[in-house]
C-alpha cells in the first residue's frame, strides 16, 4: 500500500505574532521600576559637574540629618568594594582602577560621587542638593585627536600621552599592494559618538534578605552580571541572584555592569533594607556609555580596472575615561570587519585607543561593524568616483564569489557562507536602479539634488567560539517537558525585547510536536535559568538557538528511550509529539511518555527518572550575515535638508524563523542608522559639557522623521548551525548609515563634494551647497 | 527627576486667582508644558503654583465686535481645531498645529505660551503677524496691550508682578486674506529653530518671525519691501537683514539667518496662493 | 502641604493625600500601582507616560496629581478593562507594533486619541500625530501597520 | 561659546572707563546682582541671583578686572556656581571715544557646565546676550541719573 507522508507544516518561516505582547499591551509586565516592596528604600546620586577635578572635600553632613533620609555614602564608604571591570584584554592595554564611587578626583561629568539613600525618590533627590562639594577644577580634553596632540590635559595623570593603547593587524603585503596600485585613494571618516537612548533608562533594585542578596537589574547579562558583582562585592556568587525582569530595550547599553548594580548591593546589605535606584534622562545620557567615537583615516589601493588590492586604516578610539566593559575591544571588531565583503588580500590596520573626559565608549547596536561598514562602504564610493565607475559595478567586480565559501579573509576570519551578489542585484531590481539612473540625470539637469546610494555590508556575530570572547562565547538552554506534557524551555540568552520566547517557542514547538502555546520560555534569572551569557551582538537566535536546539535532541533520545519501553519495541521513532512503534504503529503520545517518565514505576536500562536536558553549545565559528541597502534621497537646495525617498533593505540572515520578527528588526535598525545618518551625535564642548544632555537636544527619530522600509531577503544557511540562521538583530543598523550618507554624496558630487561626515545635518549640507554654488 | 516642594492653588475665581498671585513667590499653572519640566529639573523653584486650568471665563473663543477673543486657558488643540478660528483666523490655527506634539498641544494653552515668552515659541510669529492684543487682569482693573508691546524680550513682557494673562484678542481675517506658517523645526525638541508667519491683503504683508533671535518680531523692513515691489525674494531677503540671530548647537547665526529668508519666501508665497 | 485629591482612575473613584509636586505618573504608579505608564524622560519628549485625562492624551510625567483632582483619568490598564483587549491593542499585537514593549502603553494611548479624532488616517498624518511618542525598537514601521489595522478595524 | 558686541553710553572715555571699574556700579548693573565684596585688588565677592522666565539661580563667584590699560580696555571676568550649574565669562573690553560719548566693544568667551549647560543649551546663547543687554542698559539708566562729577 502507498502510504503519502506529508510533512508536518512548521512554525518556523512563519509570521507568528508574540507571546511576549499580551502582557506587554496591557501595561502588565513587571521592568525594574514596578517593583515594590515592603521597607523599599530609594537611593539617588550625586554627579560630578565636572569633567576633570579633584575633590578637596565633600560635607554630606546636612544631606545625612535630612528628615527621612537613612544613609549617605561617599567614595571612602566603598573603599572595599571592587572596581568596575573591564572585561577586554589587549597586549599593553593601560587600566585605569574605576571605582564605583569617585574618590579624589573625578574624570567626566556625570561621575558619580555621592549617594544618597531615603525613603522615598523624592526625598532623596531633595536631599542630594544638600550635599556640598569643593572641587578644584582642572583642564579637561573631550576629543580624542585633541587628547593625543602634544600638551594635551592628561585625563589620568599617570599616563600623560592619554593612550590607553595601541594595536596592529596586518594581513598579506599592504605595503606591496599600494606600491604597485594605480589608484590610491584616502579619506578621513568620522563615526560620531551616539548615545544608545534605549527607552527604558537603567535601574537596579537590592534586597539583602537571610545572607541572600538579589539584584534586579535591567541588562542583557544576568549570569556575567551575577559573578562579576559577586566579585566587586566580595559575596559568594551563590548567594547573589540576578534576576532580569522585562528589560525596555539594551542596545548594548545594557551589556555592562556598572558602578550602580555593586553599589545598590553594597546599599542593601549596610541599610538592610530593599533598595532601588532608576536612572534618569539625564544620567542615562551622562553616564550610560556610548556608542561609536571614531576617527578614521582610511586608504584604499586599487588597479584602474576598479579591482581593489589593499586597505589601510588607522583608528583612533574615543574611549572616554574609563574601559567599561568591552570597552577596548570594540575598535578590534572594526578592524576585523574592514575587508567588508571584498576580495581585499592585504591590509593593514592600527588602532589609537586614547582617554578623554567623557563618559566610556562601549558596544552599541553594531559594536565595530558599522564603523567599518561606514569606512570600506564609503571607499568603494570614492573608489568608484576617481575612477568614474558605477558604484554597483564596483561593489560586484570585488565581491568574495558564492563558490568561494568558506572565505579566509585577510583579517583572519573565515567568512561562513554567502552570496553576496544576490541581495545587491535583489535591491537593484526593487529600486529599479537603471531607470532611477535616468531618473537622477532628468532631476540633475532640472536643478534638483537627487541621489542613489548604495551600501552593501557583511557583519559578524553569532558572538562567538569561545576562544575569541572575554567570557565565554557558547550558549545554554534547558528542555523540560513537564508531567502534564507542558514544555518548559530555559535559555542563558536573556532578551529583551528581541521575541525569543516567541521563536524559541516556535522552534521548540516543531521539534517536539506541540503547540505554541504548550510551550513557556524562561530567561534572566541566575536562580532559575543555568549559567548562560546573554543576549547581544546578534547572538540570541544564532547561539541560544542551536542550544535550544541541541538540548532538544537530547531529549528526544530520552523521549524515544521512554517510548520504546512504554510501546515495549525496540523500534520506534518521535514526530509530531508522539513515539511511534515502527512495526505496529502504535503510538503513545509525549505527555504520556513525560507523566511515565515522572512517575517512574519503571525505567528504561540506565535511565533516570524524570524529562529534562541542559544543552551548552560552542558554535564552531562566528556566522556572517549580509546585505545590501540602497537609500534615494533629494535634497532642499535651499536648507539642505535631507528626504530619504525611497529605503531599500535586502538582509541575508541565514534561516528565517519568523519573518515578522526579522522585518521588525531590520525596520528598528535601520532607523537607529538612520538617526546616525543624519541626527544624532553626542555633543560635548571644549571643556568636557555634554551639550546634548537630554531628549531636547539629542535627537532620535520620531515616526515623522523616517520613510517607509522596503524591506525584503534572500536566505542563505549558515553552515555553522543546524538551523542554519544568523543573526539579524544589528544588520539593519550597520547596512543603513553608508546607504544613506553615500545617498547624499551622489546628490552632491556635481557641486565637487566627495565626503561628508555624519550627521548630515541641514546646515552641514548648506554650507556644502552653498561653497559649490559659487565655485 | 522630581521639582521642589510648593504650595498648590486652584482658584475658581480670577479674583481669587489675583489675590493668591499677589503673594510673593507665586507663578502661574497655565498648562505647565514648559514651566513643570524646568521646575523637575530644578531650574525653576516657585513658592505657589496658582493653577488657572478652573477659573471660569478663562478657555473659550467667542466672535465679539469684528474680533476672536481667545481665553487664555484655550489649548493649542482647541485653537488648532476650532471651526471658528479655521474660517476666521486661520493662522492662528495653522500655527497651533505645529507647537510640539499632540499630548502638549492637548495641555498647553495660548496664553501660556504667549506670557513664557519662549524665543523659539511658535506662537508670537503668528500674534505678530495678526496684530493679536493681549488683555492683562490685576486686582481691580484690566488692561489691554498690542502683542507687540507685550512681548519684550526673551523670556521678558509687559506682564507686571501680579497680574494674568487672560485673553488673546485677534481681529476676524477680512476675506480674501491669504495666511501661512512655516517652520524648520529642531529635530529632538520640536522647537522652531526659524518659524515665519506671512498675513497678505490687499496687497500689504505681515511677518511674524520666531526662532530667529532673542525675541519674536515683525519683519517691518520686509514687509515694506513687498508692499513697495510686489517682489517675494526681495521682501524675504530682508527678514534676517540687521537682526542678531541665534546661534546654538542646531543651527548657527549664518545658518538661521538664511534659513529665515527661505522660510519667509515659503510663507509668503503659500500665503499668496491663498489670498484672493 | 498636602491636599486630598479624588481622582477617577479606570472608572474607579480614588480619594488621596498628597504633596503638590507629586506627578500624576507617580501617583498612578507608586500610589495605585498602576505600573503600566512608563517614565522615559523628564522633559516632555517621549511619551511613554502618556494617559488619557477626561479624554485626552497627556504625559503624566508633565502634570501634577494634584491637577487632576475631580478628572477621569484612563491609564493602559483601563483599557482592557473587561478581559477584550482594545481594538488597538490587538492590532499592535497582530502588526508587531512593539519589541522591548517600553514605549507601547503611552503609545497605545496616543494612537487610541488619534483614532478617536481621525479615524482614517493617512501613513503621515499616523506618523506627525505619533511625534509625541518615542519608540528606539521598531523604527515605527509595524507601528503604522499597527494604527492602519485598528482604524480598518474601527469601521 | 563666542559673545561679542559693542554698546554706546553717553559719557566720555576716561568716564566711561571709571564708571566701568567702579564695584557699586558694575553690582548695581549686574542683572540680580545685590553688591560685591572686594576680596583683593580688582577682584570682588559676588552674589547673584538669576531670575529668567520661571528659570532662577543663586550663583556666587568672583568678579575680577585685569589687564587694565586706562582708559582704552581691560578684561572683566566673571566666575559663579550654583545649584543648576557654574559659569564662566571672560571678555575683554575696548572703549572707543567718540565726540562725548564711548563706544564700548566687548568681546569673549562664556563657558556653561553643569544642568544649565545639558539641559538649556538653546538658550545660553540667547540668555548671556539678555544679560549683556540688561547690563548695559541699567549702566546707561545709571549714567542718566548721575550727574557727571
Amino acid at each position: 500500500m502507498a502510504t503519502t507522508i506529508t510533512k508536518p507544516d512548521t512554525l518556523v518561516g512563519k509570521r507568528i505574532k508574540r507571546k511576549e505582547d499580551p502582557r506587554l499591551i496591557t501595561g502588565t509586565a513587571t521592568y525594574v521600576d514596578d517593583i515594590q516592596m515592603p521597607g523599599m528604600h530609594h537611593a539617588c546620586i550625586l554627579r560630578s559637574p565636572h569633567a576633570a577635578a579633584r575633590i578637596r572635600s565633600i560635607n554630606t553632613h546636612a544631606a545625612a540629618g535630612h528628615p527621612g533620609v537613612v544613609a549617605v555614602f561617599t567614595g571612602a564608604d566603598v573603599a572595599g568594594v571592587g572596581p568596575v571591570p573591564c572585561g577586554a584584554s589587549l597586549p599593553g592595554l593601560r587600566v585605569p582602577h574605576h571605582s564605583i564611587l569617585a574618590k579624589d578626583r573625578v574624570y567626566f561629568v556625570g561621575h558619580p560621587v555621592a549617594v544618597v539613600v531615603a525613603r522615598d525618590r523624592y526625598i532623596a533627590t531633595d536631599a542630594l542638593d544638600l550635599i556640598e562639594v569643593d572641587y578644584d577644577v582642572l583642564p579637561a580634553v573631550a576629543d580624542p585627536e585633541k587628547a593625543l596632540a602634544p600638551g594635551a590635559p592628561a585625563v589620568h595623570p599617570e599616563w600623560p600621552d592619554n593612550i590607553a593603547f595601541t594595536y596592529h593587524q596586518e594581513g598579506g603585503e599592504p605595503d606591496k599592494a599600494f606600491a604597485e596600485a594605480e589608484v590610491v585613494v584616502k579619506q578621513r571618516i568620522t563615526s560620531q559618538r551616539l548615545i544608545p537612548t534605549a527607552m527604558e533608562t537603567r535601574g537596579v533594585v537590592a534586597e539583602h534578605r537571610a545572607g541572600q542578596l538579589t539584584i534586579w537589574s535591567s541588562t542583557q547579562i544576568p549570569h556575567l552580571m551575577r559573578t562579576l558583582v559577586a566579585m566587586m562585592l566580595g559575596v559568594p556568587e551563590n548567594l547573589l541572584r540576578v534576576v532580569t525582569p522585562e528589560v525596555g530595550g539594551g542596545f548594548g547599553s545594557k551589556l555592562n555592569v556598572y558602578a550602580e548594580e555593586a553599589l545598590m548591593g553594597f546599599v542593601a546589605m549596610k541599610i538592610g533594607k530593599p533598595v532601588k535606584w532608576i536612572e534618569s534622562r539625564r544620567e542615562n545620557y551622562l553616564c550610560t556609555i556610548h556608542g561609536r567615537g571614531h576617527v578614521d583615516y582610511y586608504e584604499i589601493a586599487a588597479r584602474k580596472d576598479g579591482t581593489v588590492l589593499g586597505l589601510k586604516l588607522k583608528l583612533i578610539q574615543d574611549l572616554g575615561a574609563y574601559h567599561q566593559l568591552l570597552t577596548p575591544a570594540i575598535p578590534t571588531l572594526s578592524v576585523l570587519m574592514m575587508p567588508g565583503l571584498y576580495r581585499f588580500r592585504n591590509v593593514s590596520a592600527d588602532i589609537i585607543g586614547a582617554f578623554t573626559n567623557c563618559v566610556p565608549t562601549d558596544a552599541y547596536r553594531g559594536a565595530g561593524r558599522p564603523e567599518a561598514t561606514h569606512g570600506v562602504e564609503r571607499m568603494m564610493d570614492l573608489l568608484a568616483v576617481e575612477l568614474k565607475a558605477d558604484p554597483a559595478e564596483i561593489r560586484l567586480k570585488n565581491f568574495i564569489g558564492a563558490d568561494e565559501f568558506p572565505y579566509a579573509t585577510a583579517t583572519g576570519l573565515s567568512y561562513d557562507s554567502g552570496d553576496y551578489a544576490k541581495p545587491l542585484k535583489k535591491a537593484l531590481d526593487i529600486v529599479d536602479y537603471h531607470h532611477l539612473r535616468q531618473e537622477q540625470a532628468r532631476a540633475k539637469a532640472a536643478g534638483r539634488l537627487m541621489g542613489v546610494g548604495l551600501s552593501t555590508y557583511g557583519e559578524i556575530c553569532a558572538f562567538g567560539p569561545s576562544p575569541a570572547t572575554p567570557a565565554g562565547g557558547w550558549e545554554s538552554a534547558t528542555v523540560k517537558v513537564e508531567p502534564t506534557g507542558k514544555v518548559t524551555v530555559m535559555t542563558g540568552a536573556s532578551p529583551h525585547g528581541q521575541g525569543e520566547e516567541t521563536t524559541f517557542a516556535q522552534i521548540a514547538a516543531d521539534e517536539l510536536g506541540v503547540t505554541m502555546d504548550d510551550v513557556t520560555v524562561i530567561h534572566g534569572d541566575t536562580a532559575v535559568v543555568q549559567y548562560g551569557i546573554g543576549t547581544f551582538g546578534s547572538r540570541g537566535t544564532a547561539v541560544g538557538g542551536p542550544a535550544l536546539y541541541f538540548a532538544i535532541q537530547e531529549l528526544k533520545k530520552k523521549i524515544v528511550k521512554f517510548g520504546a519501553m512504554l510501546l515495549d519495541s525496540d523500534d520506534v521513532s518521535f514526530s509530531g509529539g508522539l513515539c511511534v512503534c515502527n512495526k505496529s504503529g502504535k503510538t503513545v503520545p509525549l505527555a504520556a511518555i513525560a507523566g511515565a517518565s515522572y512517575r517512574a514505576m519503571k525505567l528504561p536500562a540506565g535511565e533516570q527518572p524524570g524529562m529534562m536536558a541542559t544543552y551548552f553549545w560552542e558554535p564552531p565559528n562566528f556566522a556572517f550575515p549580509f546585505g545590501a541597502h540602497i537609500a534615494v534621497t533629494e535634497i532642499d537646495r535651499d536648507t539642505g535638508q535631507v528626504a530619504i525617498k525611497r529605503y531599500v533593505a535586502v538582509d541575508d540572515c541565514g534561516k528565517i524563523i519568523n519573518p515578522l520578527l526579522v522585518d521588525g528588526q531590520v525596520h528598528g535598525g535601520v532607523v537607529q542608522g538612520i538617526g546616525q545618518a543624519l541626527y544624532e551625535q553626542a555633543v560635548y564642548d571644549d571643556n568636557g559639557q555634554l551639550l546634548t544632555g537630554e531628549l531636547t537636544d539629542y535627537a532620535i527619530p520620531k515616526a515623522s522623521m523616517v520613510p517607509w522600509i522596503e524591506s525584503s531577503h534572500t536566505e542563505t544557511p549558515s553552515p555553522v548551525n543546524p538551523l542554519g540562521v544568523k543573526g539579524v538583530g544589528e544588520a539593519g543598523t550597520i547596512g543603513c548609515s553608508p546607504a544613506v550618507v553615500n545617498s547624499v554624496v551622489d546628490a552632491l558630487s556635481h557641486l565637487g563634494v566627495r565626503h561628508i561626515d555624519m550627521p548630515l545635518t541641514p546646515e552641514r549640507i548648506w554650507k556644502l551647497i552653498s561653497a559649490g554654488g559659487r565655485a | 527627576m522630581i521639582s521642589q516642594s510648593f504650595e498648590y492653588s486652584a482658584p475658581r475665581t480670577l479674583a481669587e486667582a489675583l489675590a493668591l498671585l499677589a503673594g510673593g513667590d507665586a507663578k502661574v499653572l497655565a498648562g505647565g508644558m514648559s514651566l513643570i519640566p524646568m521646575m523637575k529639573l530644578r531650574l525653576a523653584a516657585p513658592g505657589r503654583l496658582v493653577d488657572l486650568s478652573r477659573v471660569p471665563g478663562l478657555t473659550g473663543i467667542r466672535e465679539q465686535g469684528g474680533a476672536l477673543h481667545i481665553g487664555a486657558m484655550t489649548t493649542h488643540y482647541e485653537v488648532e481645531s476650532s471651526a471658528v478660528l479655521r474660517a476666521k483666523c486661520p493662522l492662528l490655527a495653522e500655527t497651533a498645529s505645529a507647537i510640539g506634539d499632540v499630548q502638549v498641544r492637548n495641555m498647553g494653552t495660548i496664553g501660556g505660551s504667549a506670557a513664557h515668552a519662549d524665543p523659539a515659541a511658535d506662537y508670537p510669529a503668528a500674534l505678530l503677524a495678526v496684530e493679536a492684543k493681549v488683555t492683562l487682569a490685576r486686582k481691580g482693573g484690566e488692561r489691554t496691550l498690542a502683542f507687540s508691546d507685550f512681548l519684550i524680550d526673551t523670556f521678558t513682557t509687559a506682564l507686571e508682578p501680579g497680574e494674568i494673562l487672560t485673553g488673546v484678542i485677534v481681529p476676524v481675517e477680512p476675506a480674501g486674506a491669504g495666511v501661512s506658517y512655516q517652520k524648520m523645526l529642531q529635530p529632538a525638541s520640536g522647537f522652531a529653530i526659524v518659524g515665519v508667519a506671512a498675513r497678505v491683503h490687499n496687497g500689504s504683508v505681515r511677518i511674524g518671525v520666531t526662532g530667529l533671535s532673542g525675541k519674536a518680531f515683525r519683519a517691518a523692513a520686509a514687509e515694506k519691501i513687498f508692499a513697495e515691489t510686489r517682489d517675494v525674494q526681495k521682501a524675504a531677503a530682508a527678514v534676517p537683514l540687521g537682526v542678531e540671530a541665534n546661534s546654538d548647537i542646531h543651527a548657527s547665526a549664518d545658518y538661521r539667518r538664511h534659513v529665515a529668508a527661505v522660510y519667509a519666501a515659503r510663507a509668503l508665497n503659500a500665503a499668496l496662493s491663498r489670498a484672493s | 502641604m498636602k491636599q486630598t485629591i479624588t481622582v477617577t482612575i479606570n472608572g474607579k473613584a480614588y480619594s488621596h493625600e498628597v504633596e503638590p509636586r507629586l506627578l500624576l505618573i507617580h501617583y498612578l504608579r507608586e500610589v495605585l500601582g498602576l505600573t503600566g505608564p512608563h517614565v522615559g524622560c523628564e522633559t516632555s519628549i517621549c511619551g511613554a507616560c502618556t494617559v488619557a485625562v477626561d479624554g485626552r492624551a497627556v504625559k503624566s510625567c508633565t502634570m501634577f496629581a494634584v491637577q487632576a483632582d475631580g478628572r477621569q483619568v484612563v491609564t493602559i490598564e483601563g483599557l482592557a478593562a473587561d478581559g477584550a483587549l482594545h481594538p488597538v491593542q490587538q492590532a499592535f499585537w497582530e502588526q508587531h507594533g512593539l519589541q522591548c514593549g517600553f514605549c507601547t502603553p503611552g503609545m497605545i494611548m496616543t494612537s487610541r486619541q488619534l483614532l478617536e479624532r481621525n479615524p482614517s488616517p493617512t501613513e503621515a498624518e499616523i506618523r506627525h500625530g505619533l511625534e509625541g511618542n518615542l519608540c528606539r525598537c521598531t523604527g515605527y514601521q509595524h507601528i503604522v501597520n499597527a494604527v492602519k489595522a485598528a482604524a480598518q478595524a474601527g469601521k | 561659546m563666542k559673545i561679542g558686541g559693542a554698546y554706546t553710553l553717553a559719557v566720555p572715555q576716561q568716564r566711561a572707563y571709571s564708571l566701568l571699574q567702579d564695584p557699586d556700579v558694575l553690582a548695581q548693573c549686574m542683572p540680580g546682582c545685590d553688591h560685591l565684596t572686594r576680596i583683593a585688588d580688582n577682584e570682588y565677592e559676588m552674589k547673584m541671583k538669576m531670575a529668567i522666565s520661571a528659570v532662577q539661580g543663586l550663583f556666587t563667584g568672583t568678579v575680577r578686572i585685569a589687564d587694565s590699560h586706562p582708559p582704552s580696555s581691560f578684561r572683566l571676568i566673571v566666575e559663579g556656581s550654583g545649584k543648576v550649574g557654574f559659569m564662566k565669562g571672560d571678555g575683554l573690553l575696548t572703549l572707543m571715544p567718540e565726540a562725548a560719548s564711548t563706544e564700548v566693544r566687548y568681546e569673549g568667551d562664556v563657558q556653561v557646565g553643569g544642568l544649565i549647560a545639558g539641559v538649556g543649551k538653546r538658550l545660553i546663547d540667547v540668555t548671556a546676550r539678555l544679560l549683556i543687554k540688561r547690563f548695559f542698559e541699567k549702566l546707561a539708566e545709571q549714567i542718566a541719573l548721575q550727574p557727571a562729577p
